[in-house]
């Protein structure tokens, strides 16, 4: 497939950015943290975007979705990306949607994805144990018990876990890892949700003996790591896509103070130490634009994706959306610092997306590991 | 004087008999050092203590001369007393703007009567000072200032805003970089002066950062009166003490982002938080970052203990302090980058007090700043460039 | 035309007919590469008849007319070519500056009577041609070059010398910037002329890298005649062709950063040479600037297939091929980088021929000069910041 | 002790700097290679060298040495760095000196010394046997028969192998490492020398059933891995020393080229971006001024050395002084490429000094490893 957007795609990428621009720029962000809102997002907001069909990208057609693809809701992160706008989009129009599309039964199918699709029910992958991402190290147990299971454990951080109706729980059972849909009304699910630096919010999530029925067992029992590697590299690519909408927009920005902003009678962008520092930017950003088209069409393409390439592109997109991010303050000087200017939000959103399902450390190494070396 | 050993022996046994046991281990919060000012509030009995018992000895300011409420040692004496207070783990009894920054230039270049009237309060921690050298629209190029100082025979009318002023609403007394000739190119023209912030005209407002603190304000000058016996040098030669100003700043700095020294090592924290896999570092991608800050944080740490035997053995330090800022503000960077890292999700939670959860991310934020307060880096790397190394243009 | 799946399936049908058998593997030795011109060396029956036979079809150049030696192929066929070469392993039956260099200048610019006169010698590898750019003093400012062709009605008479002019010595033809109006602003004045290199006062000096090999000569034209219809474009409109010329070959040197497509990954070198331990690279340090340069890699590829997809749906490129040869030629001088620390002190002997012990630390110096070479890494980023970022000054 | 050199040490400083300025500048190595030396130095220079008493340096007073310690020979060693002047000082009066100083037997002492202070008897370290440095491990046996020991094995890409009248051997005795003194004309010693990129010569040493007397075993019997360090660190740090001289050198041609170069009409060192780069660049070699002196320091003050420190200090000095051998490089430009021009012998000369006793890649990682992580 060629490395461009198709028609279709380009037309997406418009109506997303526009209705953006308008109805949620980083202004938004600022006003739910100024007014300390107990989510951390807005509902309204939410509607509209369901009523653009977002949450419906990934659905396919037959359950009331637009069938768009990965590379569909993509497009559109990158552009939440750059406007820094909190939503579900990520958890649950892509790695919830493909959760349940990828690995659902069909009454899963059938009971979720309309609802899915329609904005009306939200999805948390509740994952990470260890304040180091390390999803394979599971201590959360599934326990069988007649017809049911009974899980216990504790899940930090989980991106969504304070508005989620359903978690999707990695849990150890009799002979290997299995997912989990557990609604969030179950008996022994407490929820402590928290603010993050960001200020988006996530959640600490206990499970205290929670019962659910055999039926909640989302893919194979005893052989779900590859599902569970699969969901984590669809998030990783999200959010991947996220960090280039941020670090495209951060950098833009950062030109254009460097074209207006006068230092010692002159504009700070002509001073050539800046001005090669800006172009190794610019560089690293295309490559970053490369990465993430091709890792989204991959999962488009691919039935098990790419693991490499989501590794490589996660690990490009935490160091260079940072790099963007960092250059930005500095170069912005003192104002950069200051939290009436925009700026710090971008970086305080990139830590917080460099170190959603692993670092670029974490897939530096991984990268290397699935290379074999 | 006494020699070297007894001099050891004696501070020693004075630290013991005077430091209080709760002055005796690390900050555990910012709010922990003591500024001393008009409006001090003491955390405690020994906190006041320490600083009145070392003020009286003149060891808050232990090299300047006695007159000027010093202590009046020499370079070995201050590097004994330096070390026995290291030994009992001894909080600084002062943190003073008045100390690092103002103090040197006043030294040098004051008047006697100002050295009298300023500094003896300063090292009793009475008064508490402010810098006023930033401007909204100056930036980098400092010398462009535009706050304006009229002549009025014996005082300046002063008019105009700063911004950066370090705990500005905390100030007693500010010194300031004020314009007082016009016409004359940028550097000329301006004047060092000193003023009392109660002075009726003057107000500050806090400026918020994206650590979510304040440590710094704007400072606003409305036909503020400075009397022109404070001001330090020569009328339309400020530049002069500036520079030096700067510079002993710079040197500052840069030791402040290796005098991590109380804390424990990157790797250390690191390995606790992660655990080790066949004896290294169990995320090894991490471990070859920090093994490469460390390897530079002792750089640093040796080069500035080099500089100091330099200026020792006679040799001047110059506009190396330059160097000394860039290399030491963004190895602090680098630093909270590896914390954060190593911290992992738990670090990125934004809620909680001072202390514990949600502080470092905060301070993590508040580095970005090293590299742009008291001159960019870029204007660091000009300097070296141009000064030491003699690049044209 | 016929179809793309019958297309594929002649042209495979076709090189298994026609590809010998020893022209199915990389090269070993540089002087495997086959240059063509009047002085060829065939190293072989084979290479000789693969470059006949790929030329009788058009195959050197597949996108070119066919009136004009080329295959007339369109992108999508020529991408088929290329995949189908790729298959068997297939050497480029021709390296030559006249296709990658001259040919796109040459059909863009060039009348319909040069064009005749020197695409299909050029396609058929019978003439080789010579770069003449650089000039001792110019640089980087190649812009500013002094050599002088004076104005004889029908030809120009020309004085002055060329440097880095890659295999000078075994040119045949050279096209060259010279100067043609002395008082015109630098980037005016300057034309682009073509001769043959026979011609008298026409004399070259092979240069010695820090490599060891010679690769460049300097070239001196001493009253040497040139004749006005052997000029692209218009006289004194030189610098034209000369920009268009240069961000292909910039594209191109980009390209061969990563054309190491047909060579083991580092990784694997290094897993070869070092072995594992529990599984990755025994020695760490070394693992995390592999995996670093392996995601580089892999981006600037990406990024150059991405380039082309836009260039075929319609989308400019322009200034990025700078950005390309930066990126490309920064990786390539890592990449050697790494091979000699994987091979270590295998790497360090001087001694040995052609093949095995001392190539590589000769590839290695070699390489630091593709920073330099086609234009500095430093200009490409002056021209990123200015023509795409828009940056002033 | 304070981190600047006394009187004496200035004076040493002085005179090595105006003996090799006058004596054996760039032009001398150049010279060497052209006229393809076949032992890659001057014999001439080097008894020259040992009228000035350099080999002498690190030798006590009681046997004809003049007992200037580490920071002495470092200092000339920075010199010899600085105009790439080959000569067996590394090997021979650092290494080979501190290795009989440390550990010899009266005997060795007495009958060594006083040769190596007058420089007529030449020592090579023989440590390494596998292409990457790893002297620990060791498979060259000496099997212990009646009063003798016969040595087997083959030892690689030894510094000062080609002229070396003794080597010291790491080898597997029953049960340790221990290092041995073999006389390069024993029976079964066979040497290959080679030149290397920098025109500096080496050897690979083979060592078949080659017999010794016990009184040949320097230091302790099986617990020799200790003393082995120690020397490689000492080998380290003059290593260091050298590049430390090489790259102080190679970057103040570099600056010299900046400020008369010129193109668009000024000189190139106007320009923001090399002016950053060069800055830098002072920065890190005002880092690596302070370690080598630390690091040659510490050898005089403590018995065992410090190995983090060595370690450290390799490390850093292999980066630092590639990198401004690469810089330099960069900005002289084409004729910094060309065989002519000295810069690419600074660039060569400290690849060979990198690779020496371990690159720094290798460093950082044993830093690391010392530090308990």
């Amino acid at each position: 497939m060629a490395l461009v957007l198709n028609e279709e795609q380009l037309m997406l990428k418009d109506s997303a950015r526009s209705f953006l621009d308008s109805q949620a720029p980083v202004s938004h962000l600022r006003e739910l943290r100024d007014s300390e809102d107990r989510e951390g997002f807005s509902r309204e907001l939410w509607a509209e975007m369901a009523d653009m069909g977002w949450p419906a990208i990934l659905v396919p057609e037959q359950y009331g979705g637009l069938g768009y693809g990965y590379t569909g809701i993509g497009i559109v992160l990158e552009e939440t990306g750059r406007n820094l706008t909190p939503s579900p989009l990520l958890c649950t129009a892509m790695v919830g949607a493909a959760a349940i599309v990828k690995a659902g039964s069909d009454e899963q199918r059938e009971s979720l994805l309309p609802a899915v699709a329609g904005g009306q029910h939200l999805l948390a992958l509740a994952c990470d144990e260890s304040s180091r991402h390390a999803p394979h190290e599971i201590t959360t147990t599934a326990v069988k018990d007649g017809e049911s299971y009974r899980i216990s454990g504790r899940k930090i951080n989980v991106a969504d876990g304070h508005i989620a109706e359903t978690f999707i729980v990695s849990t150890q059972t009799a002979n290997g890892v299995s997912l989990f849909l557990v609604p969030k009304d179950s008996g022994g699910v407490s929820v402590e949700p928290f603010r993050q630096l960001d200020t988006h919010h996530a959640a600490n999530v206990a499970f205290d003996q929670v019962v659910v029925n055999k039926s909640s067992l989302l893919g194979p029992l005893d052989d779900g790591l590859g599902l569970l590697d699969y969901l984590l590299d669809v998030g990783r690519t999200g959010a991947s896509a996220e960090m280039l909408g941020l670090a495209q927009e951060v950098f833009s920005r950062t030109l254009d103070y460097l074209k207006e902003r006068k230092q010692f009678g002159v504009p700070i962008g002509s001073f050539q130490a800046l001005q090669h520092r800006a172009a190794q930017l610019f560089g690293e950003l295309e490559m970053c634009k490369s990465l993430v088209l091709k890792a989204l069409q991959t999962l488009d393409e691919e039935p098990d994706g790419d693991p490499e390439l989501a590794s490589l592109t996660k690990s490009k997109l935490g160091e260079t959306a940072h790099l963007a991010a960092t250059e930005a303050i500095q170069m912005h000087g003192g104002i950069g610092m200051t939290d009436d200017f925009d700026i710090g939000f971008f970086l305080k959103r990139c830590k917080i997306l460099d170190n959603l399902y692993g670092d670029s450390l974490y897939h530096l190494d991984r990268f290397a590991r699935l290379r074999g070396y | 004087m006494a020699d070297n050993g007894t001099f050891r022996r004696e501070t020693r046994d004075w630290l013991e008999a005077n430091c209080p046991e709760s002055m005796r281990q690390p900050y555990n919060y910012e709010a922990d050092a003591c500024w001393g000012g008009r409006n001090c509030k003491f955390q405690s009995e020994d906190q006041k203590a320490w600083l009145q018992r070392m003020a009286s000895r003149g060891w808050t300011v232990p090299t300047w001369p006695k007159e000027y409420g010093g202590g009046g040692l020499d370079l070995a004496q201050a590097k004994i007393l330096k070390q026995e207070l290291a030994r009992i783990n001894a909080r600084p009894p002062l943190e003073s703007f008045g100390i690092s920054m103002l103090g040197p230039p006043l030294l040098k270049f004051g008047s006697e009567e100002l050295k009298l009237q300023h500094l003896p309060p300063i090292a009793r921690g009475e008064i508490r000072w402010a810098q006023g050298y930033s401007e909204p629209n100056a930036g980098s190029d400092l010398a462009s200032l535009q706050m304006r100082a009229d002549d009025m025979g014996d005082h300046f009318i002063v008019n105009g805003s700063k911004i950066w002023t370090s705990y500005g609403d905390k100030g007693d007394w500010m010194f300031c970089l004020v314009r007082t000739d016009f016409e004359a190119k940028k550097h000329a023209g301006i004047t060092f002066v000193m003023f009392d912030m109660t002075t009726e005209g003057v107000s500050t407002r806090p400026i918020k950062l994206i650590s979510g603190k304040s440590p710094f304000t704007e400072t606003f000058l409305d036909n503020v009166r400075v009397e022109k016996n404070q001001v330090i040098g020569e009328i339309n030669d400020g530049w002069t003490i500036a520079k030096y100003l700067l510079s002993h700043e710079r040197e500052m700095i840069a030791g402040a982002g290796i005098l991590a020294s109380g804390s424990l090592p990157v790797s250390e924290v690191a390995a606790r938080a992660l655990g080790r896999q066949n004896g290294i570092l169990s995320e090894p991608m991490l471990r070859a970052d920090i093994a490469r800050f460390e390897i530079d944080e002792r750089c640093l740490a040796l080069t500035i203990e080099r500089a100091r035997d330099e200026v020792k053995a006679g040799v001047s330090l110059g506009a190396v302090a330059s160097m000394f800022k860039y290399y030491g503000t963004e190895l602090n960077k680098r630093r909270y980058e590896l914390l954060m890292s190593v911290s992992g999700q738990e670090a990125l939670q934004w809620e909680g007090g001072e202390d514990g959860l949600g502080e470092l991310p905060k301070k993590w934020l508040r580095t970005k700043g090293n590299s742009i307060e008291g001159g960019t880096s870029e204007i660091q790397l000009n300097i070296v460039a141009k000064r030491i190394l003699g690049l044209p243009g």
